[in-house]
């Protein structure tokens, strides 16, 4: 699915995908939607949408682990158009 | 070749791959899916993986380890899907020429592979239940 | 039963012997012996122990480990006699149900076998020499 | 072998086995000694024993690592009739 998000939708907007894991992914019922920003944008903006607009999104905890590109990230990080932003539960490896 | 593996972890060719007839000590770390009284009674471990970034981060550990310690090798494997009770989740092998090193290296890997590496497990409890786990500061498995 | 073998260490049976269902991470030490450039052109070790004492000291190692960890499990060898380039001279295994016992606990047998353990050991340097060696700081094997 | 050692040797003695392991046996050609000494005595003593009057007795150290008994001792160590003393080189298991 594909949808937009900010205050002025005259402005130029980004388009990231974003992926859900693990418990993330059962509560939202879905692994991964692409959807658009308004730029510039960050990592924080992504999981405002999220927490927002997504079914179940508000059981998201507000600063979520998040990684950019396969890469983790804090949340002040600026995201870009076609950027990859995984939404990560607390991690249990080992 | 991928960290990540759907079989049995296989620590003997972990084992073979770092091993060489200068590097003296090598220190194992295996974590096992274990069944304590605390935690209930856990059948099996189910993991997930974030797959392409658990590699790349894997990756990433093993070059620090090169970086910190540049005598030492380390090889290691993760396992996914279901684990049963006592099998090995994951296993870490370090060599050495030093012994204080392939401690403290292989110690490393497993430390950041906690923190760092996505992936998830939802054990699966007897009688049909599962529950998400997060790792927690001392807790194994 | 003894913690001085004159065969090749058996580790797969260290590792049974500590493994539990709720001994979920299990650390490793295996002492090898190694062939390294400074060190000459080694082919074997020959280990020799003053064996009732090296058994009575390990037992004693082994009891100090139940006694600042209890939760946590520990099995040992040690190799005497020939013991060729590349084959393990002593391996430890410590079983626990927390990582940092099972390390520290592996790395405390390893530490004070090498202080208080009556074993020595004399190169055998290829072409027919030996010599006596002495466990230094941070050398291994 | 059995010898005496002491100052007095009216006094009383004791008798002790004396182990030699590895270097040791090597450069005294021989791996244990029965030895009397007089008593009260030390580890020290025995020690002196050794390097004054075995054969190459002089080429091990002042302060050799001792056990009596299968224990781990310092040299002002009191030692009793019948006990066994090991000479022990720089360990070197692991």
């Amino acid at each position: 699915m594909s949808r937009s998000f900010g205050t002025d939708s005259t402005g130029s907007t980004i388009s990231v995908c974003l992926r859900f894991f693990a418990r993330y992914a059962e509560v939202l019922g879905t692994d991964a939607v692409t959807v658009e920003l308004q730029a510039p944008a960050t990592v924080a903006h992504a999981v405002s949408y999220v927490r927002e607009l997504l079914p179940n999104g508000a059981t998201l905890p507000e600063k979520p682990l998040v990684a950019v590109n396969l890469e983790h990230v804090l949340p002040h990080q600026s995201i870009h158009d076609g950027d990859e932003l995984a939404f990560l539960p607390p991690l249990a490896g080992g | 070749m991928s960290y990540l593996v759907h079989a049995p972890i296989d620590v003997a060719r972990l084992n073979s791959e770092v091993s060489a007839a200068h590097l003296g000590g090598a220190t194992t770390f295996i974590g096992s899916v274990r069944r304590s009284p605390e935690d209930g009674p856990v059948e099996a471990i189910e993991y997930t993986a974030y797959q392409e970034m658990a590699d790349r981060e894997f990756h990433r550990i093993v070059a620090e380890v090169s970086d910190r310690w540049p005598n030492t090798r380390v090889a290691l494997q993760h396992r996914l899907g279901h684990v049963p009770t006592g099998e090995a989740s994951m296993a870490v092998v370090a060599a050495s020429p030093h012994r204080s090193d392939a401690f403290a290296a292989c110690r490393y890997v497993v430390e950041e592979a906690k923190k760092r590496v996505p992936i998830w497990k939802k054990e699966i409890i007897e009688g049909g239940t599962a529950r998400w786990c997060g790792n927690s500061a001392e807790r194994i498995g």
